[in-house]
C-alpha cells in the first residue's frame, strides 16, 4: 500500500494528538481551513482544536512559548512556515532550548519542524536548506527523513526522545510517495537499514550482485535525486554505485556508517552549500579513520539560490550536475 | 497633478497586472509563487503619486507588484522578473518577492524590511538628503519583533519614515484581530509616533491622509505612521482559494470595489477605453516576457564572493 | 506573615551576600561576571513573598541573586554556584547568570526568558495547573523585539503571566529613557494588559500593589504587568564604576536607601542582631563555598547527546 | 614598539572615524564613559560624537538598521556586545544582507563586531565562538585578526572592502601585545607572512633550521595558545611544528595554504565545537587535494561551555589538551 511523504507524516502528527493529549502543534497558519501553508497539519485542527495553537507572525516568541511548554512537560512540536525563517529561532533554540536540555541536564521533548529546500522557483529567501545553523550545537539534534523513512515514525520518535529535535521536511518530498525496503525497487536496486545503535536509521540502496564503484552519502531531499543518479550511472555507464542515506545528521554513527561503506570512492551529497557543509565534515571524519582512494562533496554553489529555472538549477545540485560531477569524479 | 483617468489608468494597470499573473499560474505558465493586491491598488498607487520618486525610497515587502507598478508603470520588466526572463527587473533571480530598482526594494521576510527602512531614514538624514523613505507593511508583519523594535527606533532618532500598515485584517488565513491584542492607533502612540488612519479604501481619502503624514515626515524629519484598512479580493499567494473568509465578508467588501468606485466619476467609454487599452499592454507585456530569453547563468556569479 | 524582622533579614542577606561577593571580587578571588542587586532587593523579597512558592514558577534574569535568595534564602549554594564550587546549585556549571533550581530559572540572554515564561504560563493554563508566572525583566530588556511579541502573547492567549518590570533607568551605561519611546504605562496599555505601577522602591508599597497584581492575574488567568521604579546602588556588574551617573541622582537615591526605611521601624538593637547575624551567615557561606571542592569535569557529560 | 591589541584595534577605529565621516559606530553602550563592554570604543564618542550611535536593546533592529544605513553609502560597524548575540543577527545577515549584497550586486560596506570565546568563567551564553553559524553562507565574510596581525588595519580593509565583513575579536587577546613579523620571538620561532591573492593575510610561524613535523592550521583567540603548544613541543619533546594563521575564516586561499603546508601531518584547532566545526572543512579539503599522513580536528568537545574553571578547561582547548592530543596523534 502507497502512501505520500505528507500523509504519512499527517497521519504520524495524527496520531500522536490522538494518543498524547500533551502534544501541541504550534504555528502560523495551521489551524483549518488553512492547514498549513504545506498543508502538512490539514484536518488536525478540525479533530483536535485544543491542541492547535494557531500564532501571530512572531517566530521568536512562539519558538521560545514553545520551549517553556516543554519546560513543564508538554510536547510541544512548532513549525516553522520555510526553514529559512528559523534564522529567526537561533537565539531562542541555541542560547536557551539548548542550553537548559544541557546544563540544567533535564529531559524536554521539544521539536521543531520546517520544510527546507529550493527547486521551486521561490527565490533566495524561500529556498535555503539552512538546518547547518544547527549542525554541531550541542544539545541539538536535526533529524531530516527521506522517501524512505516513514516520517510519521520519525516525528513520533522525535517528540519521545527527551531531547532538542530540528525536524527537516523537503518541500519537493512531501507529495512523493514513500518507497519500500528490503524490495527490489524499479527492477534496479534494494533499500536496506544499516544496522546500528541509532534511533534515528541510516540505510543502503544498492544495486544487486554489482561491486559498487562509488558510495554516496546523502540526506532528505536530495534521495530521490542521487537514487535517480544511481540508475542513471547503471543504465548508462553500467557504473553501480550504493547510496547510503542518513536520517539523523548531527549524531552520525561513524562506525556503522565506515562497516557499511563498500566502495574505496565517497562522495557526499547536499542540497545546501557545499562550502562548509554537511559533507565536508563527513568525508573529514571518514578519512580520519581511514584512507579513501577519492573522496569530494557535492551541494549547491556558493552562491544565493535564484529564482529563474536556468539560474537555480546551475546554483543547486540537480540531477544533471550530480551524474556529471561523480562521473567526472570516480574516472 | 493626475486626474481620474490617469487614476483609473495606474489602478487597472495594477488590477490587470494581478489578474493575468493569476490566469498564467493557474495555467502552470509560471512556477514559483507570488502574492496578488487586487483590491489594495488604491493604496499603492495614492502614495506613490504623492511622493518624490527621485528623492524617496521604498521599502516594499512580498505583496509588491502594486507598489513597483505604481513607481514604474513598466509591467514588462515586473512580468519578466517574475517568469525569470533575463529582461526581467532582476535578470529573473529574484522573481515576485526579491526585487529592487533603484530606490525601490523588497525581499520576502515579512517585515524584515522595517529596520532597514529605519537605517535608510538614518542615512537620510546623516547625509543631509532631501526625502523620506516610505515602508510598506502589514498587519501580520505588526507582531514581528523587530518591527516593533524598528518603531522604537524610528522614534528615538527621529527619522523621516512613513510607515505604511496596508491592513487587509489578515496575515495569510490568520484573522490578525484573533492574534493581535489591542489596536494599532494604541500601539504606534505608545512610541511616540504620530498616527493616521483611513478606513474606506478609497483612493481620495488615502490620498489626502496620506499627503499630511507625508507632509508630517517631511517637515518634521521625524516618523509617522498611517493605517489603510483595506481588502483583498484574491487569495494570499497563487494557489488560496481563501476558504477562511466568510462569504458576507467577501461580498461585502467585494461591493465596494475602489476601482469600482473611481470608474463612476469617468464616463463608461472612456473608462472602457483606458481598460481596453490597458489589457493590451499588459497582454503584450506577459506575452513578451513570456517569449524572451532566461538568463544565462553566469549572471548570477557577477557579485558572488569567490 | 512575616513581620518586619524577617523582612529586614530576607533584604539584608541579599544586601549583605552582593557586598561580600563584590569583595571576593575584588581581591580576585572569583572569576566571571556577576550583576549585583544593591538597592532593588524590596522588589525580589515582597514579590517573592507573596507568591506561592510551591506552584508558582519564577524567571529571572542576569541580576538574579536577590530573587534567588528570596526563595531559598540559601546563600552557600548561590555563593558556591557563583564559585563555580561542586555544591553549587548547578556545580558550578552556570554560575552566576545561568541557574536553575525546580520552578526558579534565569539565562543570561537579556529577556529572553520571557516568551519561555509565556510558555510555561500556558502549559499550567493548558494542564489546568494552579498557580501562576513570576517574570522578572529590566527596562533593557523592555526594547527586545522577542519581549515585545511576547506581551502580545501572553495577552492573545491570556496566559496567567505577571511581568515584573525592575526600572532601575538603566540597562548597563545607558540611560533608558534616552533609548526608549513613550512610556511603559502606554505601551503595555497597547497590549491590552493591565499595568500596575510603584515608584518608591518602598517594601511596603510594593508588596500592596504586587499582592494586587498577582491576585489579577491568578483569578482572572488572564497577563497583568507591574513597572517598579528603582535604582540599582552597585555597578552593573563586577567592575563597572557608574561614571554615567551624576552625583546627584546617586545621593538622591542613596538617601532613599529602602533598608534603611525598614530599619528605622525596628529597633537599632534589632537591626545590628539581624545585620550581625546574616554577616555570619554570609561570611560562613562564602568561607565555606570558597574551601569547597570544584567539580569533576565529568559531571558536565551526564545530559550531553553523543 | 610594542602595542595591545585594543589600542591597536582603538587606533583602527580612530583612524577611520577622522578620515571619512560616513563611517559610523553603532552598538549598545559603545558610548562614553562606558566605552563598550570591552571598552574597544572608549573615547571615541568624546573625539566624534556624531558618528557614535548608541542604541536600545534592540539587537536585530540595529543591526537591520546598519544594513539600511549601508545600503544609502555610509560605512556601519555594528558592535554586537559578546558574540553569544550574533544570533540575534541571523536573520537580517542571512537573509537580508548577504541576499541584498549578492540579489541586488552591490557594493557595500557593512561590518559587525563582536567578540567570541571563552575561558573567562562567563557560563554558556556568554563564552561561544558562533562565527561559525556565517560559515560557507554566500556572501558572508567572516574575518578574524589574531595578536599576529594588526586588528586596526584589519577593520579598516574590513570597511573598505566592499562587501559584508563579520568581524571576530576574542576577548582573551583584547590585553595581548602583537606580536611582530619577520623577527625572532621568544628565541624561538618567526611569524612571516604567506604569499597569497588574499586581502587578509596568512602567515606561518616557523622554528628556523628544523623540518616540521606536523602543521597546526589555526585563527584568532587560538593563535597564543598554539604557539605555547609550538614552544613546549620543541622545549619537551624536540618536535618541531609549524603554525600557519588564517584570517579570513571563509575564503581561503587553498592554493597558498597546500604549498605553504611542508609537514605531512596537518592538525586544525579551534575553540569553537570540533564536531561540524571549521577545521572539517579544512581538512576535508587539503585531503581532496592532496593525501596526507594524518589529519586531525581539534576543537571544544561537543558540550556547552560551563563556567567553573575545572569545568570550562575540560571543554575548551586548553594549551594542555591541544599539547597532549598533539603529541598522541603525531607519535
Ligand atoms: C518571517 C516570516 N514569517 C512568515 C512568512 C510567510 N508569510 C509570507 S506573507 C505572510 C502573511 C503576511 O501578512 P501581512 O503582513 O498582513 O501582509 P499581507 O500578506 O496581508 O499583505 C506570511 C505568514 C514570511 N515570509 N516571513
Ligand atoms: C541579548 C543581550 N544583549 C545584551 C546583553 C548584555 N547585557 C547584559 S545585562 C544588560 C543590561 C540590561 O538592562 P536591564 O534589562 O535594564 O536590566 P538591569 O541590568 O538594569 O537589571 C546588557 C546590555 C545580553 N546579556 N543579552
Ligand atoms: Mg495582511
Ligand atoms: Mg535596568
Amino acid at each position: 500500500m502507497s502512501i505520500t511523504y505528507i500523509n504519512d507524516l499527517r497521519n504520524g502528527l495524527r496520531e500522536l494528538l490522538k494518543s498524547d493529549k500533551t502534544v501541541y502543534l504550534i504555528g502560523e497558519d495551521i489551524g483549518d481551513p488553512y492547514g498549513g501553508a504545506f498543508k502538512v497539519t490539514k484536518g488536525l485542527s478540525l479533530e483536535y482544536p485544543n491542541n492547535i495553537i494557531q500564532t501571530p507572525m512572531s517566530e521568536q516568541g512562539f519558538t521560545g512559548m514553545g520551549i517553556g511548554m516543554a519546560l513543564n512537560g508538554l510536547k510541544p512540536i512548532v513549525e516553522i512556515m520555510f526553514g529559512d525563517f528559523i534564522t529567526l529561532t537561533i537565539d531562542q533554540i541555541i542560547n536557551h532550548l539548548a542550553k537548559f536540555y544541557e546544563v540544567y541536564q533535564i529531559d524536554i521533548s521539544f521539536v521543531l519542524r520546517t520544510p527546507s529546500g529550493g527547486f521551486r522557483g521561490y527565490g533566495p529567501t524561500h529556498s535555503q536548506s539552512l538546518e547547518r545553523l544547527f549542525f554541531g550545537i550541542p544539545g541539538i539534534t536535526v533529524i531530516a527523513p527521506s522517501i524512505i523513512n516513514s516520517p510519521g515514525k520519525m516525528i513520533t520518535k522525535s517528540v519521545y526522545c527527551n531531547r532538542p529535535i530540528i525536524f527537516i521536511e523537503n518541500k519537493l518530498d512531501y507529495s512523493k510517495v514513500l518507497l519500500p525496503t528490503n524490495k527490489l525497487i524499479n527492477d534496479i536496486c534494494f533499500i536496506n537499514p544499516i544496522d546500528s545503535v541509532q534511533n534515528f536509521p541510516m540505510h543502503k540502496i544498492t544495486i544487486p550482485e554489482m561491486q559498487p564503484e562509488a558510495t554516496i552519502i546523502t540526506y532528505g531531499g536530495m534521495v530521490p535525486a542521487c537514487m535517480k543518479v544511481q540508475e542513471e550511472l547503471l543504465m548508462e555507464e553500467e557504473i553501480s554505485t550504493e547510496i547510503i542515506t542518513i536520517s539523523n545528521l548531527t549524531d552520525i554513527d561513524f562506525t556503522s556508517l565506515l562497516n557499511s561503506i563498500e566502495s574505496r570512492k565517497v562522495i557526499t551529497i547536499e542540497e545546501s552549500w557545499e562550502k562548509f557543509g554537511w559533507g565536508s565534515y563527513i568525508t573529514s571524519k571518514l578519512t580520519q579513520s581511514k584512507p579513501f582512494e577519492h573522496t569530494s562533496n557535492i551541494g549547491a554553489k556558493n552562491c544565493y539560490i535564484p529564482a529563474a529555472k536556468e539560474l537555480e538549477d546551475y546554483v543547486l545540485p540537480t540531477t544533471k550536475t550530480i551524474y556529471k560531477r561523480i562521473l567526472e569524479e570516480i574516472k | 497633478m493626475k486626474n481620474k483617468n490617469n487614476i483609473y489608468k495606474s489602478l487597472y494597470l495594477i488590477r490587470s497586472f494581478e489578474q493575468t499573473l493569476e490566469t498564467y499560474f493557474s495555467k502552470g505558465q509560471i512556477r514559483g509563487t507570488t502574492h496578488g493586491c487586487i483590491g489594495q491598488e488604491v493604496i499603492a498607487v495614492a502614495a506613490i503619486n504623492n511622493i518624490n520618486i527621485e528623492q524617496d525610497w521604498i521599502t516594499s515587502n512580498h505583496r509588491c507588484h502594486g507598489h513597483f507598478l505604481a513607481i514604474t508603470n513598466d509591467p514588462l520588466v515586473l512580468a519578466a522578473e517574475i517568469m525569470g526572463k533575463n529582461i526581467g527587473v532582476l535578470n529573473g533571480r529574484g522573481a515576485s518577492q526579491h526585487i529592487r530598482l533603484k530606490h525601490f526594494l523588497t525581499n520576502g521576510i515579512t517585515g524584515g524590511m522595517i529596520p532597514i527602512a529605519c537605517g535608510l531614514a538614518l542615512s537620510k538624514k546623516l547625509k543631509n538628503e532631501p526625502g523620506i523613505v516610505l515602508a510598506f507593511l502589514g498587519d501580520g508583519a505588526m507582531n514581528e519583533g523587530y518591527v516593533m523594535e524598528s518603531l522604537n527606533l524610528a522614534s528615538i532618532y527621529h527619522v523621516p519614515i512613513l510607515f505604511l500598515l496596508e491592513n487587509n485584517m489578515y496575515a495569510m488565513s490568520t484573522r490578525s484581530a484573533n492574534v493581535t491584542a489591542g489596536n494599532y492607533q494604541k500601539r504606534i502612540d505608545s512610541y511616540d509616533i504620530p498616527y493616521f488612519e483611513t478606513k474606506d479604501n478609497d483612493y481620495f481619502t488615502i490620498k489626502k491622509t496620506f499627503q499630511e503624514a507625508y507632509k508630517f515626515v517631511k517637515s518634521q524629519t521625524k516618523p509617522a505612521f498611517m493605517e489603510c484598512k483595506t481588502f483583498r479580493f484574491c487569495g494570499h499567494s497563487k494557489s488560496d482559494k481563501k476558504e477562511y473568509m466568510s462569504q458576507q465578508e467577501i461580498q461585502k467588501w467585494n461591493l465596494e470595489d475602489p476601482l469600482l468606485k473611481i470608474r463612476k466619476d469617468i464616463s463608461e467609454e472612456e473608462a472602457i477605453k483606458i481598460e481596453e487599452e490597458v489589457k493590451t499592454i499588459v497582454k503584450e507585456a506577459f506575452q513578451t516576457a513570456s517569449s524572451s530569453s532566461p538568463p544565462d547563468p553566469t549572471i548570477i556569479l557577477k557579485h558572488v564572493a569567490n
